[in-house]
C-alpha cells in the first residue's frame, strides 16, 4: 500500500539512513528479547523528560522526544504515541501532565501522564495538548518505528530499503553490501540491489545500469536524468535505460488514465442509470433524480451514526438500506404526484423540479445545511499498487465494480424477470400490455421506483467519493440527463457506454486542456454528436409508424 | 388578417390579433405602467406613493416577463423546450454590460467596438441571434427534437457558464461584468434613470407580446402549431419545418437577449451564474405555472414566481422553498394549464352562466 | 443535400411564374416530367430494419392518372413503401423517380411534398389544436417560405377553395371545430380534405376507409375514382370490397416485393396469392 | 421595505383597475419602534447555505448578546433576516430592499463569494449603507461603505507561503477553484515567488470547475510534480464543495502531509466537519483565526456559541471571528458617534480597535480592511487545526497587491481629505468612482 511508502519522512532520509534500517534489522532479530528490562517508576526523571517538551520551538521539541525515545523510562511508547495524536499535555495553571484518552467533544477524560492514575476530566482551557507540526511528526514516527517490537518485520525492512534508493554514499555503500548479503526477502533484496546500482552508476559503473532497467521508481529516473545528459559512452547507455523506463512509464500512465476514466464514468453510469429507468423507459422528466441520489447517501450516513465505529458493515448496510429508502421516495412520489400526471412528459419536469426544491430545503431543515462526514471502511483506503507507476484507488475500484455489478442486475432483471417483461410490455404498448392483463399503474410504480432506488445506491457510492450535503444531487443532473442522452434514451447499454466513453475522453483530455476546458470540450462533443446522431449512441431503429 | 375577418366566426377570437386576450393583456400593462409611474410621482408622504425600489424591481419582473414570454413563444406554440434560453438572456446582459463598462473605463482589444450604444444594441440582438441561428441550425435540420433538444440545450448553456466563469473570456470571471455607472450619458443610480428603464422594459413587454402575438396569430403561427402537435404530418403537406422552427427559434433568442439587456442596469451586475442550468429550468417553470401556449400567461406566470420569491424570501427566509418547491407541485397538479387555463375556465363560467 | 443545377434552375422558374386560376380538382401546377413515361418509378429497392428486410427489390411503376390499389398482408411492406416514396425513409439501394426528372432518393419530404406527392396516413394524423378551416389552410398550395408563410393571408380565391373542399368532405358545419373533438371518420375525411388542398399529383392514400360507414366507404370510392385521370392515386387498403369497388390495376405486395400485378379477378386468382393469404396468414380479408 | 411598498403599490393598482388585487399575505415584519435594525444578508438556500447560514446564525447570537447587555444606544437591535438563495441578482435585490424604505436596516452583514460582494456593491454605494463583509477575498478593490474584516491576501496567501519557504518548500503546485479569488491570489502569489527566485518550472498551476469531484488525474499530476527530487507543496484556493473529494484523493494516492503538505486558504473547521480527517493530518490552512486558539475571549465566544446552538459539536471558523470583529467595530463606532447615521459611522469607525478571538486586538484601517494576525494551523484527526505559526504581530490588510503591476502603486484611504479607495501614488490622482475607473 503506498501510504506506507511515503509516510516516513525526509529527515530520516537525510541522515544516516543505513544506521536506520540496521537498527531496524537487529532490533528484529532481537526481538525475543524484552526490550526494558528496568522499570522507570523515577518519577523526577520522567518529570524533567516531559518538561522539555514544553516549548514552543518545535526543534526543541523534536529533541525533547528523542531524548524520551533515547531515555528507558516505561511510558515512553505510550507518551510519544499521545504527543503523535496532540494528546498529551499540561496542566495550564499547574504542572501536571496528562495523556487525553479521549479527545472527542469538549471535556476530555484525562489521566496523569506519568502514574496513568485518573486525573478526571480536562477542556481546553485547563489542558495545553503539546502541539506538533509536519516535521516533527515525521520525526516521531520515526522513532515510534524503532521502538515498536515489529519493526523488524519485511514490510519495514522494505521500507526502510526503498528509502535507501539514491542515498547510498561512499560511506554507506559497503554495509548496504553486507545487509544485501544477510538478506533472505526476494523484494527487499530487489530494492537494495537497486539502491547500490544507483551508488554504482553514480561512480561510472555503466554495467550496474542493467539493473536498472525498467525500474518505475522516480527517484532512479531523477537520478538517471542528469547522468543521461553527459555525452559519455555511460551517458548513452544511461539514455537507453531512461528512454526504457521513460516508455514503460508511459504505458503504464495510459493504463492509469485509463482507470481514471473508466472510474470518472462509472461514476456518471451510477448517476445516470436510475434516470435511463425512470426517464428512458418511463418517459418522466425527473428532475428530483438528484435528490433521491442525496437521499441514499444521507441514509449511508445515517446507517453510520446508528453504527459507530463499523463503517465497514454500515456502507455493507447501506446498499440495500439506500436502495430501499430512496426506492421507497420514489414510490411516493409516483403514487402522489406523477401518477396524476401521466402522458404529460413534461408537466413532470415541472412538478419534480418543484419536489427537488422541497428535498433539498427539507435535508437542510433537518440535517442542517453543512456536509455530513461519511467515513470510508479502511478496506476503501488507500490504494492497490501494482508498481511504482500504477496503482489503482481502492473506493474508485470499488465504485467501478461496484457499478458494473448494478448495471448487470438491472439488465438481468430487466430482461430474465416477470417486472422487466412487464416493464417492457408497457413502454412499447400500455394499452395493449393492459390489455394482456399487466397491471400497468402497478408496473409504473414499480419502474419508478426501482429507478429511484438505483439512484439511492448511486448516492451510497458518492459518500464514499465526494461531500454528503444538501447539494449533492444538483451537482450530477446534468451530467446524468446528457449521459442518458447521448447514450439514446431508454437504452441501459446505451447509458453504460455513454458514461463510461464520457469519463474517458474527459480523463484524456484534463491534463492536456485542464479540467474547465475538458468539460466545455465534452459538453460541445455531445451537443455536436447529437446532430449527428439525433437519437444517440444507440438509436432505437425500426419502422416509425 | 382583419378583424372583420372573424366576425362570425364565434368561438374564434384565439386567432384574431386584436382579441380580448390581447387587448386585456394590453391594457393591463399599459394601465399597469401608467399607475406605477403616476404613484411614483407623487410625494413620498402620500400613502400610496410608490418608492424607486418597488419600480426597479418591477422592472426587473419585467424583463424575467419578457424572457418568459420568448420561452412560450417556442415552447408553448412551437413545442420546443429549451433549458438553456437564460443563455441568450445572459449574452443579451453580457452585450449591455460591456456596453455599460465602456462608459466608464475604456475597453481593450474586440470588445472596444462596444463602446457605441448603436453597436451595443445590435450585439444585444445578433450575440443571442447568431448563436440560436448557429445552433438551432445544426438542431433542427438534424431533427434534433423533443428532449434530445432540451437537454443539448442545457448542455450549452452549461458549457457557456463554464467557459464564462474562465477570466481568459475577458468577460470578468466568475465575478461577471459589474461597477457600472451611466448608460447613454445619464447616471444609472438616478431615480429618473430608475423609472426609464422600468418603461423602457415595460414597453419591450409590451411590443414583444404585440410581435408574438402577431407571428402566433399568422399562418406562420399555425403552421407551428401544427408542427407542435404532428411535426412529420407538416413537412408531408410541404412546409420547411426546420426553417420554422429555425426562425421562431431566433425571434425567441432575440427577444431573451433584449430582456437581458434590459435585466443588467436594473441588476447592476450580470455574471456566469445567469447560464446556470437552473435558471433555464426556471424560466420555464414561469411559463409553465403561467399557462403555456398563452402569452398572457407566461408573463402571469413570471411576475408571480418572481413576486411570491421576493415576499417569501425575506418574509420567511427558512421556509420559502417549501413553499414555491410545493406550488410548483400543486398547480402542475391541480392546474395543468396554469394560471391562465384557471382564468379561462372562470370565464368559460362566467359566459356559461350569462 | 443533392441538388442539381437543373433542380435549383427549375425552382427559379417557378418562382417566376405568374399565379394561375386553378379550376377545382385541377392538379396544382407541378415541375413533374411525364412525358417519357411513368409518373413513379421504383427500382430494386431495398431497405431492412436491424436486419429485417421490410423491402426486397421491389419494383413498381406507377403511370400517369393511373388509380392503382395495393394489397398485402401486414408487414408486406406497403407503409414503409410510401415512407421511401415521400422521403421518410432511405432505402438502402434501388432508385425511386418520380416523373423522369426528379430522383425522389435525393429530396426531403417538404420537397417531394411541394413536387406535388401527397399523402394521407394510415393513422389520420391532422393538426388538432387547429379548427377544420385551419387545418385545410395550411394544406393548400403555396408558397411555403417562411417569411411568406408569416405574411399570407387567406384571399376570397383561398376562401372559396376551402368552402369547396368543405362541401366535398362533408365538413362545412364543423369548420369552425377544433380537429381534435372531431371523429375517427371525420378526421379521415379531413385528412382526405387536406389531400384536395394540396392538389397532389400523386396521392398516396393509406387506408382511406379505416373507421368509416358503408354510405362514407362508398362516397370515398366516388371521389378517389373521380380524382384519378387528373391525378395518380395509389391506394393501400385492406377492405377487399373497397378495393374490388375501385380497382382498375391491383399489386399486391407480399415480403417487401411485389407478388403479383394485374386486375383485381386476375390477381384475385393468383395461387400464389390464395397461398399468402390463406395460407397462415390470418389477417386475410 | 419593498415588499410592503409592493403592496401599497397592489392596492393602489387594484383601486386604479377595479381589480381585485392577487395575494398579499405576505408577512409583515413586525419592527419595534425606535429599534435598530440590523440587516443579515446571507444565504440561507441554494449552494451557498452550507457556508453562510452559519454566520446568519452567528449574527442572531451576536445581536440577542448586545440586546441582553443593554442594546446600542438605549435602542435595541433588530436583525432583519432575507435569503439570496445563493442567487447574486437577489443579493442586489434585497441590498436594495433592505437599504430603501422608512425601515430601512442601518447596517448590512452579508455575502461570501466575491461575486454576490460585487453584486451589492454598487447597491450599497448607490444608497449610503454599510456592508461587512467577513471572507478573506482576492483584494483588489475598496469601498467607501464596505467593510472588510475578512484577510486580504497579505494576510493569508503570502504569510502562508513565507512559511513553506521556511520549510524548505522549493516547488509550488498552485490549485484553485476557476473564479476570480484563486485566479487573483495566484497571479499575486506567483509573482511574489517569481521575485523570490522560483524558476518557472517550479511552478504549476491548475484551476478546475466548481463542485469539481473528479480529482484522479490532477492529484496524479500533482503526484508527479512532486516526485522530480524537490520538496514540493500545494497550495490551494480550491473552493467549497470541490474540496472533500480533492483530500480523500489526496490521501487514496497516498500523498501525506510529509510528502506534499497541502496549504488551503478556504478550507476551516466548518469544511472538515464533512471529511473523515484522520488521513489528512499535517495539511495545513492559512487563517487569521482558528478554533482552537488559545485564549479566554476564544472560549468564551466557543461557549457561547455551543450554548446558542444547542449543539456540542458546533465548530467555529474564520469568517465568524471576522463578523464577531465587524460587529464589535461597529458597535464601538455608533457608541463613538453617537448614532447610527451611515457618514457618521464610516467616519467614527476608522481607528476603532476591538479585542480579536485569538487574544490581541484588531483595528479598523483607513483602506476598510483590518488588521489580523496570521496564523499557520495543521489539521488533527479530531477537525481541529493546531496552530504551529502565527504572526508574532498583527497585519495590517492591504486592499491594492504590491505584487501585481496594475496595484503596485495603488493605495486606498477613506479618510478626509482623501477619501479615495484607488489612490494612484505616482500620479497622485484618484482613479476611483464613474469616469475614471
Amino acid at each position: 500500500m503506498s501510504a506506507t511508502v511515503g509516510s516516513h519522512g525526509r529527515d530520516l532520509m537525510r541522515g544516516p539512513t543505513i544506521n536506520v534500517l540496521l537498527c531496524l534489522l537487529m532490533a528484529w532479530s532481537l526481538s525475543f528479547i524484552s526490550q526494558a528490562a528496568w522499570g522507570a517508576n523515577d518519577e523526577p526523571q520522567a518529570r524533567a523528560l516531559l518538561e522539555a517538551l514544553d516549548t514552543s520551538s518545535f526543534q526543541a521539541k523534536g529533541d525533547a522526544a528523542q531524548a524520551i525515545a533515547d531515555s528507558d523510562v516505561e511510558q515512553k511508547t505510550r507518551w510519544l504515541q499521545a504527543l503523535l495524536d496532540g494528546r498529551l499535555g499540561k496542566e495550564r495553571r499547574g504542572d501536571r501532565f496528562y495523556l487525553i484518552t479521549d479527545d472527542s467533544g469538549r471535556e476530555w477524560p484525562i489521566i496523569d501522564a506519568i502514574t496513568f492514575a485518573d486525573a478526571g476530566t480536562g477542556t481546553r482551557r485547563t489542558v495545553d495538548a503539546f502541539k506538533i507540526n509536519n516535521d516533527l511528526r515525521t520525526r516521531i514516527e520515526g522513532m515510534l518505528a524503532s521502538l515498536s517490537l515489529s519493526a523488524g518485520d519485511e514490510a519495514s525492512r522494505l521500507s526502510a530499503a526503498k528509502r535507501l534508493i539514491g542515498e547510498v554514499t561512499a560511506d554507506n555503500a559497503d554495509s548496504v553490501r553486507q545487509t544485501l548479503a544477510d538478506e533472505e526477502s526476494p523484494n527487499v533484496r530487489d530494492s537494495l540491489g537497486v539502491a547500490l546500482a544507483i551508488y554504482k552508476v553514480q561512480q561510472g559503473d555503466a554495467d550496474s545500469l542493467e539493473t536498472l532497467r525498467g525500474n518505475l521508481d522516480t527517484r532512479v529516473r531523477n537520478i538517471l536524468a542528469p547522468i543521461a545528459a553527459g555525452d559519455s559512452e555511460l551517458a548513452a547507455e544511461a539514455q537507453s535505460v531512461l528512454g526504457g523506463i521513460e516508455s514503460k512509464r508511459a504505458w503504464y500512465d495510459r493504463a492509469q488514465t485509463l482507470f481514471f476514466g473508466l472510474s470518472a464514468g462509472s461514476i456518471l453510469v451510477l448517476a445516470a442509470i436510475g434516470l435511463a429507468i425512470t426517464f428512458g423507459v418511463m418517459g418522466v422528466i425527473n428532475m428530483a433524480h438528484g435528490e433521491l441520489i442525496m437521499i441514499g447517501a444521507y441514509t449511508t450516513w445515517m446507517i453510520q451514526q446508528a453504527l459507530p465505529g463499523q463503517p465497514g458493515l454500515a456502507l455493507a448496510l447501506a446498499i440495500p438500506g439506500g436502495f430501499l429508502v430512496a426506492g421507497a421516495f420514489g414510490v411516493v412520489i409516483e403514487r402522489t404526484v406523477i401518477r396524476f400526471l401521466k402522458g404529460r412528459p413534461l408537466e413532470t419536469l415541472l412538478a419534480t423540479f418543484g419536489l427537488s426544491l422541497v428535498l433539498q430545503q427539507l435535508v437542510r431543515s433537518v440535517f442542517s445545511p453543512l456536509n455530513r462526514r461519511v467515513a470510508s471502511p479502511d478496506w476503501l483506503q488507500g490504494a492497490w499498487q501494482i508498481n511504482e507507476a500504477l496503482a489503482f484507488t481502492l473506493n474508485r475500484l470499488a465504485v467501478l465494480i461496484f457499478c458494473l455489478v448494478v448495471f448487470a442486475s438491472l439488465w438481468a432483471l430487466m430482461r430474465y424477470t416477470r417486472l422487466g417483461l412487464e416493464v417492457r410490455a408497457v413502454t412499447q404498448n400500455r394499452a395493449m400490455a393492459r390489455a394482456m392483463g399487466v397491471r400497468a399503474s402497478r408496473v409504473d410504480m414499480l419502474t419508478f421506483g426501482l429507478g429511484a432506488g438505483v439512484a439511492g445506491l448511486a448516492g451510497v457510492a458518492l459518500s464514499q467519493l465526494t461531500n454528503v450535503g444538501p447539494n449533492l444531487g444538483q451537482s450530477y443532473i446534468v451530467d446524468s440527463f446528457l449521459v442518458v442522452v447521448f447514450g439514446g434514451v431508454g437504452n441501459l447499454w446505451g447509458t453504460l457506454v455513454a458514461g463510461m466513453s464520457l469519463g474517458v475522453i474527459n480523463q484524456v483530455l484534463q491534463p492536456w486542456v485542464g479540467a474547465v476546458l475538458a468539460k466545455i470540450i465534452v459538453l460541445v462533443g455531445v451537443i455536436l454528436f447529437i446532430q449527428k446522431r439525433p437519437q444517440g449512441i444507440f438509436a432505437p431503429k425500426g419502422r416509425i409508424s | 388578417m382583419t378583424l372583420t375577418d372573424n366576425l362570425g366566426r364565434g368561438d374564434r377570437s384565439r386567432q384574431a390579433f386584436l382579441s380580448r386576450s390581447t387587448l386585456l393583456t394590453s391594457l393591463v400593462l399599459i394601465v399597469g405602467m401608467l399607475a406605477v409611474l403616476i404613484l411614483n410621482a407623487l410625494p413620498d408622504s402620500n400613502a400610496l406613493h410608490v418608492s424607486g425600489a418597488t419600480v426597479a424591481l418591477l422592472g426587473k419582473y419585467f424583463t424575467y416577463m419578457l424572457l418568459a414570454l420568448a420561452v412560450d413563444l417556442i415552447w408553448g406554440y412551437l413545442g420546443i423546450l429549451s433549458l438553456g434560453h437564460g443563455a441568450f438572456f445572459a449574452l443579451g446582459g453580457y452585450a449591455m454590460g460591456l456596453y455599460l463598462n465602456a462608459q466608464t473605463s475604456p475597453l481593450h482589444g474586440w470588445q472596444s467596438i462596444m463602446t457605441y450604444f448603436p453597436v451595443a444594441a445590435l450585439a444585444i440582438l445578433l450575440a443571442p441571434g447568431l448563436l440560436a441561428l448557429v445552433f438551432g441550425w445544426l438542431a433542427f435540420r438534424s431533427r434534433v427534437t423533443g428532449v434530445y433538444f432540451s437537454i443539448i440545450t442545457q448542455a450549452l448553456t452549461f458549457a457557456l457558464m463554464l467557459a464564462f466563469n474562465r477570466n481568459e473570456m475577458g468577460m470578468g470571471g466568475s465575478t461577471g461584468l459589474t461597477r457600472f455607472y451611466e448608460l447613454l450619458g445619464f447616471s444609472l443610480s438616478s431615480e429618473g434613470m430608475t423609472v426609464a428603464l422600468f418603461t423602457a422594459s415595460g414597453m419591450a413587454v409590451l411590443l414583444a407580446f404585440w410581435l408574438c402575438r402577431a407571428i402566433t396569430v399568422s399562418r406562420l403561427g399555425r403552421v407551428s402549431m401544427a408542427t407542435r402537435d404532428a411535426e412529420a404530418r407538416v413537412r408531408f403537406i410541404g412546409y420547411r419545418v426546420d426553417h420554422v422552427k429555425l426562425a421562431l427559434f431566433v425571434v425567441s433568442a432575440m427577444i431573451a437577449g433584449v430582456a437581458g439587456a434590459l435585466y443588467v442596469p436594473q441588476v447592476g451586475i450580470i455574471n456566469p451564474s445567469t447560464f446556470a442550468p437552473l435558471f433555464s429550468i426556471e424560466v420555464v417553470v414561469w411559463v409553465a405555472l403561467g399557462g403555456r401556449a398563452t402569452l398572457y400567461g407566461a408573463l402571469l406566470g413570471a411576475l408571480a414566481v418572481n413576486y411570491l420569491k421576493t415576499v417569501l424570501t425575506g418574509a420567511m427566509p427558512d421556509a420559502w422553498l417549501f413553499i414555491l418547491g410545493g406550488l410548483f407541485v400543486v398547480v402542475t397538479m391541480l392546474l395543468p394549464q396554469g394560471i391562465a387555463g384557471l382564468i379561462s375556465k372562470w370565464r368559460g363560467r362566467q359566459e356559461a352562466s350569462a | 443535400m443533392n441538388v442539381t443545377l437543373n433542380d435549383r434552375l427549375e425552382r427559379l422558374r417557378e418562382f417566376a411564374r405568374p399565379d394561375q386560376v386553378f379550376g377545382f380538382m385541377v392538379p396544382a401546377q407541378s415541375p413533374v416530367d411525364v412525358r417519357h413515361g411513368p409518373i413513379l418509378y421504383l427500382e430494386d429497392v431495398s431497405v431492412s430494419f436491424d436486419g429485417f428486410r421490410a423491402i426486397n427489390q421491389l419494383n413498381l411503376t406507377i403511370d400517369d392518372g393511373e388509380l392503382r390499389c395495393i394489397i398485402g398482408p401486414n408487414g408486406a411492406g406497403k407503409t414503409t413503401m410510401m415512407d421511401i416514396i415521400t422521403g421518410k425513409t432511405r432505402p438502402d439501394s434501388g432508385q425511386v423517380w418520380f416523373g423522369s426528372r426528379h430522383n425522389l432518393l435525393t429530396l426531403d419530404e417538404p420537397q417531394i411534398a411541394n413536387l406535388g406527392i401527397g399523402r394521407k396516413f394510415q393513422k389520420p394524423t391532422v393538426f388538432e389544436a387547429l379548427d377544420v378551416t385551419e387545418n385545410l389552410e395550411l394544406a393548400m398550395a403555396g408558397d411555403r417560405r417562411v417569411w411568406k408563410t408569416l405574411l399570407a393571408s387567406l384571399d376570397h380565391e383561398g376562401r372559396s377553395r376551402i368552402d369547396e373542399v368543405l362541401e366535398t368532405i362533408g365538413l362545412t358545419v364543423a369548420r369552425y371545430r377544433l380537429a381534435g373533438v372531431l371523429s375517427h371518420g371525420q378526421k379521415q375525411w379531413l385528412e382526405i380534405g387536406m389531400l384536395l388542398m394540396q392538389r397532389p399529383r400523386l396521392l398516396l392514400v393509406d387506408e382511406p376507409v379505416a373507421g368509416m360507414t358503408e354510405p362514407e366507404m362508398h362516397r370515398t370510392a366516388e371521389l378517389l375514382t373521380r380524382l384519378a385521370g387528373q391525378q395518380s392515386v395509389v391506394v393501400v387498403e385492406h377492405d377487399m370490397g373497397f378495393v374490388r369497388s375501385i380497382a382498375r390495376q391491383v399489386t399486391v405486395l407480399h415480403q417487401g416485393s411485389v407478388l403479383a400485378e394485374g386486375t383485381m379477378d386476375e390477381v384475385a386468382s393468383d395461387p400464389r396469392v390464395i397461398e399468402v393469404y390463406l395460407g397462415g396468414d390470418e389477417e386475410a380479408a | 421595505m419593498t415588499i410592503k411598498s409592493l403592496r401599497k403599490l397592489i392596492a393602489g393598482s387594484s383601486i386604479a383597475l377595479g381589480l381585485a388585487g392577487f395575494g398579499t399575505t405576505a408577512l409583515a415584519q413586525d419592527q419595534e419602534e425606535g429599534a435598530i435594525r440590523v440587516g443579515i444578508l446571507h444565504s440561507l438556500s441554494g449552494t451557498m447555505a452550507i457556508s453562510e447560514s452559519t454566520l446568519k446564525d452567528e449574527m442572531l447570537m451576536l445581536i440577542d448578546k448586545q440586546n441582553a447587555a443593554g442594546g446600542l444606544l438605549g435602542r435595541k437591535l433588530e436583525p432583519v433576516v432575507m435569503d439570496p438563495a445563493s442567487d447574486w441578482s437577489l443579493y442586489a435585490e434585497q441590498a436594495r430592499d433592505m437599504l430603501t424604505g422608512d425601515d430601512h436596516v442601518d447596517v448590512i452583514f452579508g455575502n461570501w463569494t466575491s461575486a454576490s460582494r460585487k453584486a451589492v456593491l454598487p447597491v450599497v454605494e448607490e444608497l449610503n449603507g454599510l456592508l461587512f463583509y467577513p471572507v478573506q477575498y482576492e483584494g483588489e478593490e475598496s469601498s467607501e461603505n464596505i467593510f472588510y474584516t475578512g484577510a486580504a491576501p497579505n494576510q493569508q496567501a503570502i504569510p502562508a507561503v513565507d512559511y513553506l519557504v521556511s520549510q524548505g518548500v522549493e516547488r509550488w503546485a498552485l490549485l484553485g477553484t476557476d473564479y476570480v479569488y484563486p485566479r487573483t491570489t495566484n497571479k499575486i502569489l506567483e509573482a511574489y515567488l517569481k521575485a523570490n527566485g522560483v524558476a518557472d518550472d517550479d511552478i504549476m498551476i491548475n484551476y478546475t470547475p466548481f463542485g469539481f469531484s473528479d480529482w484522479q488525474s490532477i492529484v496524479s499530476q500533482v503526484k508527479d510534480f512532486g516526485s522530480q527530487g524537490k520538496k514540493t507543496a500545494v497550495v490551494s484556493t480550491i473552493n467549497g464543495d470541490a474540496n472533500v473529494p480533492f483530500y480523500n484523493e489526496l490521501a487514496n494516492q497516498g500523498i501525506s502531509a510529509g510528502d506534499i503538505p497541502v496549504v488551503a486558504f478556504s478550507v476551516g473547521e466548518q469544511e472538515l466537519t464533512g471529511i473523515d480527517t484522520a488521513p489528512l493530518v499535517g495539511h495545513m490552512a492559512a487563517w487569521n483565526y482558528f478554533m482552537s486558539v488559545d485564549s479566554d475571549a476564544n472560549y468564551d465566544f466557543i461557549d457561547d456559541w455551543v450554548a446558542y446552538t444547542g449543539n456540542d459539536e458546533a465548530v467555529t471558523n474564520d469568517p465568524m471571528e471576522a463578523h464577531y470583529i465587524g460587529f464589535n467595530m461597529w458597535v464601538q463606532a455608533v457608541k463613538a458617534a453617537g448614532t447610527t447615521d451611515v457618514d457618521a459611522v464610516k467616519d467614527s469607525i476608522i481607528g476603532v480597535t476591538v479585542p480579536n478571538l485569538s487574544g490581541g486586538a484588531s483595528t479598523m484601517m483607513p483602506n476598510h480592511h483590518i488588521t489580523k494576525p496570521v496564523m499557520i494551523g495543521e489539521i488533527q484527526d479530531d477537525g481541529q487545526f493546531s496552530v504551529v505559526w502565527r504572526t508574532p504581530s498583527t497585519v495590517a490588510g492591504d486592499a491594492w497587491s504590491d505584487y501585481l503591476p496594475d496595484s503596485r502603486n495603488l493605495i486606498s484611504d477613506w479618510r478626509a481629505p482623501l477619501r479615495c479607495g484607488k489612490f494612484n501614488v505616482e500620479s497622485k490622482q484618484c482613479e476611483d468612482g464613474p469616469g475614471a475607473d
